[in-house]
């Protein structure tokens, strides 16, 4: 039987005004089954509101520690409360939960991982998992500008080679994650695309690993209500032969075949 | 859960007509639960009262576009739209599992004519693992300009009329609550010779985004449900009791042992966790649980001892 | 808050009738705020946009025995039973502290009579400091055996009719979300002569306290309001915006200025703070500055052009 | 005017399984105002729920230190979510609120204090108050029986005479505090009782000090919504003339002429 698992918070680290990354003292359990791409969903305040659960990438694992880190940005009232709350309080988890990035076959080609912002946050645990695996990582992370810019060093600690892409050119590329990995996808030999991060962002994926054939993974944030597949409140339309059908993002995803998502609807 | 004292048995009213029993009383509450499948996962699905199958309807059904669930304080709103494979894949895919678990298995029928509502029922009355139809009236009625069965104490008498005579099955209808008076609803599904009436379905709500100054769901409105909605669906349920004589499903807002006693204080005699299986997934079972230690503490022996308890002085 | 575009005027329909003008769209809502007294200490109340004073009724009334609330899942259920000093001793005692301030002072009246509306309406005509009528209908009718005037559209005409007789103060109808077609009720008073409709007044709602196995409030039900019940409020007020013409005042569950501003979108056009009031006893003016923050920050130069903007795509 | 304080959580002290004493370091106002019987109105949660304030005694203050204390009973969610709380956390208070013990007129009779279980909360204050004006102090504390008694030290820290007294006879005197009270009042001089527990306790406080002539005030508990007198949610049966009218415990209490109370209600 699966079952609810406890955390307990043992720090916190701000990276930015509005965003943190939790350690998670947790069941090695969970720890031992979380595959890259997958995500937890947390009971922030077991003793309140809010009423439900929230779905958070996992960001990366300690298996030594015991620990789980979520990278994390405070956008409402959940995480308002999760950025105020102290070491020692405990929250309730269900998971590993969902589909992540897929087991690629041997290849020499890397695999090239696109984080947009916040969606940086599974990336760092499917990275350290791809570099256990012996396979070439390559990251790009987009921000808007220098100062929103973080987790270089986390990446490059693991042995990824890492660029920083900013919008305003404060740091790194000058541009979008996309239009960089466009470049790469025309320059380096690429096995594969694994991103994260705004709808607008993956739909450019998608395009762009579209036009040059290359297979693309994408993780989709879609709000959740169980977290299981029993809601049918997550879906995400894909294509099919007949035309497309609903799947749901936390079942079937949160990562889905870049080529198979419609976008229109979010 | 399984004993004697927490088994809750409602009797079928007509002629031939069969009755339902639950081992406890407690229902995964229709739409929240799916088939069963993924919260088996979690829990021993053998181990609850019931449980009331997603809603169907007789075609399949894609349901609302995004987004589909919104969060308010201590509730939620949905929109799924009643996604559903259709009755006969339904059938297919999902009976095979479910009669492989003795839990009693309630199909929740949606129809938008009295004919849907009919046929399910008269299809349904031959599957095998179905124990009792729970009749969701809070649809719009497409030959009546849209106005929504259940407001309507005549629409819901036909339907329930309607429904009884094509099955042997006992027939539960799930009344809405967003009507002026529920006794009189429930009166009518009384009448129109329901078994039992479950109740309460969602609470019509809405939210806006102030960003986009727009409706947060497509279709503006949606179902609010979970702990926000527990006194308003306490009250109705109070109120029903008093209108009939069948036995209350009673649900809305059940996260505990706790919440599920008032219910059946209240006049419930069983009661449903919907939204609270999304919060804690092993919801039913514990609530099952603490109802069991409450009798054992109080030395009750029936569940029945405690339905409508409140209503003695 | 004070300054033009922040400024809230319900005009008088009826030849010779005054008009209401609010200095901001937030108005204490009845019961919630005493007369103000107590909440002047915590803040200016000439800030208020308005201050709906706390039910009044004839006689003086003692008011429900205890206990009269009861906290749920972020709401709060009541039962205080009008306890009121009657329409002369609020006259004698109130009305000098507050004709001490600016704020538009709302009278709010229930009767159990379309007589004692109409009674109370006379005297406060003539009573300086009063910038308006609000008139709940949320009471039974002693002469309909005890059905709430709110829940029947001809009542609700009535009353509104005979009120706008005696007065030249612009009239706002109280509704009850207790209805099954809310929209149909605030045509009813739009067709009685009403210059406004506000809402919602409180959910029939219950609580049972399971150690006693009886009902928590001594009157069985009470009515829910706070956060809890916003989706439904807000659902309500964007019925009411489709269904009529006059001006309305939304609230039900309103904390924030976010909140508020839902309710303007929804087709509001002043907002009233209840409950919110016992959390943050100057909530309303922090809301009333959370809407000029908004308004400033997206170059809107009037309250009104929220009014309604979720309607418009 | 008066304004919303916060409280920052210095750290709690478990004295029973289910009872807690919570220092908070808050505003010099609130402190310098605070009357012995009065209270504080505290959000416990103001990120989420529970909704509404929670009404506790002013249970003691250091104003050296800039703290207050709270005594209380882990009896609901409001209190459960305290128990949990970690130093450091914020509340929001409303106080000080109320009208508390009365100010005595000088005499040379003692005063005595009588608690009940949790109702002791508000008593220490007061005895440090009545200390302070060096009016003799004499506290009888109920409780049911050794292992829930509490507070002897602190007050005999502070000066006052202390009795406790148990339903069992595992500690002190064997009975209820009203029966030592009875005869206390008929051995020893005494100006006034202030009294703070449940409700047949003080109605019984007010019966015994009835007969035998004393004045006595006690501190009734409802439930309150506003906590300021605006709802009229926390009403008190009180006697009149014309025969009875309702006061509000949060404003004309929590503390009442024990004389003037009628107990039919709760
Ligand atoms: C599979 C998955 C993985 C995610 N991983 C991360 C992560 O690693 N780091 C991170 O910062 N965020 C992540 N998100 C988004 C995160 O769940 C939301 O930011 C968070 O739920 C917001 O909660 P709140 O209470 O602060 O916001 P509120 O706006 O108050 O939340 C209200 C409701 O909306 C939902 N919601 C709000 N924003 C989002 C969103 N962007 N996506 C989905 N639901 C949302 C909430 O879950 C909640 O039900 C992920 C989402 C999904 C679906
Ligand atoms: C003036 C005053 C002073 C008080 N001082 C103390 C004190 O010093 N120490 C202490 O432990 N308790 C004290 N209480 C009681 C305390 O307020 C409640 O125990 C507390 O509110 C319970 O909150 P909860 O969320 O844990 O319980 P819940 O039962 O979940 O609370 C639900 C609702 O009931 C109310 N409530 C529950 N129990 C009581 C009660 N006994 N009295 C009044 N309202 C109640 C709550 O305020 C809340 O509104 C005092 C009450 C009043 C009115
Ligand atoms: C996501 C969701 C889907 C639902 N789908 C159905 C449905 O298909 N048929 C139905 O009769 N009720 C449906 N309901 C209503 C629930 O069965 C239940 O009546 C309601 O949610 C109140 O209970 P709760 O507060 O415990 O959730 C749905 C509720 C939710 C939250
Ligand atoms: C304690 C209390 C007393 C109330 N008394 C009245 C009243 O006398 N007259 C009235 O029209 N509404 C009364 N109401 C209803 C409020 O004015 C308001 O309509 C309702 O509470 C919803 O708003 P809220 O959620 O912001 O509280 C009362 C509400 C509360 C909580
Ligand atoms: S969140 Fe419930 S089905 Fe995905
Ligand atoms: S708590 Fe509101 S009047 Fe006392």
């Amino acid at each position: 039987m699966k079952r609810e698992y406890t955390g307990n918070i043992m720090y916190q680290e701000q990276l930015l005004e509005d965003c943190y990354r939790m350690v998670l003292k947790t069941d090695a359990d969970l720890l031992q089954q979380a595959l890259p791409g997958q995500f937890v969903h947390l009971r922030i305040n077991p003793l309140g509101g809010p009423l439900l659960r929230r779905p958070f990438s996992i960001h990366s694992i300690d298996q030594e520690q015991g620990t789980l880190s979520l990278l994390y940005a405070v956008v409402g009232q959940g995480t308002r409360i999760m950025a105020a709350d102290l070491p020692g309080k405990t929250v309730t988890l269900l998971g590993p939960l969902g589909t992540g990035f897929p087991h690629l076959p041997a290849s020499t080609g890397e695999v090239v991982l696109v984080g947009g912002g916040l969606g940086t946050a599974p990336l760092l645990h499917t990275a350290s998992w791809l570099q256990a695996a012996g396979r070439k990582t390559r990251v790009i992370l987009g921000f808007p500008s220098q100062d929103r810019a973080m987790l270089a060093s986390d990446f490059t600690q693991i042995g990824a080679t890492v660029h920083i892409t900013t919008e305003d050119g404060s740091e790194g590329y000058h541009g979008y994650p996309t239009s960089l990995l466009h470049k790469v996808l025309l320059r380096e030999s690429v096995q594969a695309v694994f991103a994260c991060g705004p709808h607008a962002m993956l739909e450019n994926v998608a395009k762009v690993c579209g036009e040059a054939g290359i297979d693309a993974w994408i993780s989709m944030e879609e709000k959740m209500a169980c977290g299981i597949g029993a809601c049918l409140g997550c879906v995400v339309r894909i294509r099919d032969e007949m035309g497309s059908h609903y799947e749901k993002a936390c079942l079937d995803g949160p990562v889905f075949k870049a080529s198979e998502v419609i976008f229109d609807e979010t | 859960m399984k004993h004697k004292g927490l088994q809750v048995v409602i009797p079928g009213r007509r002629e031939g007509a069969r009755s339902l029993t639950l081992d406890n009383p407690v229902i995964a509450a229709s739409g929240t639960f799916g088939s069963g499948r993924e919260y088996g996962e979690y829990l021993d699905l053998n181990q609850l009262g019931g449980i009331a199958v997603k809603g169907l309807t007789p075609e399949p059904r894609e349901g609302n576009p995004l987004p589909r669930i919104v969060e308010t304080p201590m509730g939620m709103l949905n929109s799924i739209g009643l996604q559903n494979p259709g009755l006969e894949g339904f059938i297919k895919e999902e009976m095979p599992f479910l009669r492989t678990y003795e839990t009693a298995v309630i199909a929740n029928i949606s129809g938008n004519t009295v004919a849907e509502f009919t046929a399910m029922a008269t299809r349904l009355e031959s599957v095998p693992g179905i124990h009792g139809l729970e009749v969701n009236v809070s649809c719009p009625n497409i030959h009546r300009g849209g106005e929504v069965f259940a407001t309507n104490p005549e629409m819901v008498q036909t339907i329930t009329e309607e429904v009884v005579k094509v099955t042997t099955l006992p027939v539960i209808v799930k009344l809405s609550p967003n009507v002026t008076d529920i006794g009189l609803i429930a009166q009518s599904a009384e009448a129109g010779g329901a078994d039992a009436v479950s109740l309460i379905n969602t609470v019509l709500g809405m939210a806006i985004d102030i960003k986009t100054r727009q409706p947060v769901l497509k279709r503006v409105m949606g179902g609010l449900s979970g702990p926000a909605v527990k006194p308003i669906a306490l009250r109705q349920v109070w109120q029903v009791y008093q209108a009939v004589k069948i036995p209350i499903i009673g649900m809305g807002g059940i996260m505990t042992a706790e919440d599920a006693l008032e219910f059946l204080m209240a006049g419930a005699a069983a009661v449903s966790v919907g939204t609270g299986n999304f919060v804690n997934p092993t919801a039913c079972i514990d609530v099952a649980e603490g109802i069991n230690a409450y009798m054992e503490k109080h030395g009750l022996h029936r569940v029945s001892e405690l339905t409508g308890a409140a209503h003695k002085q």
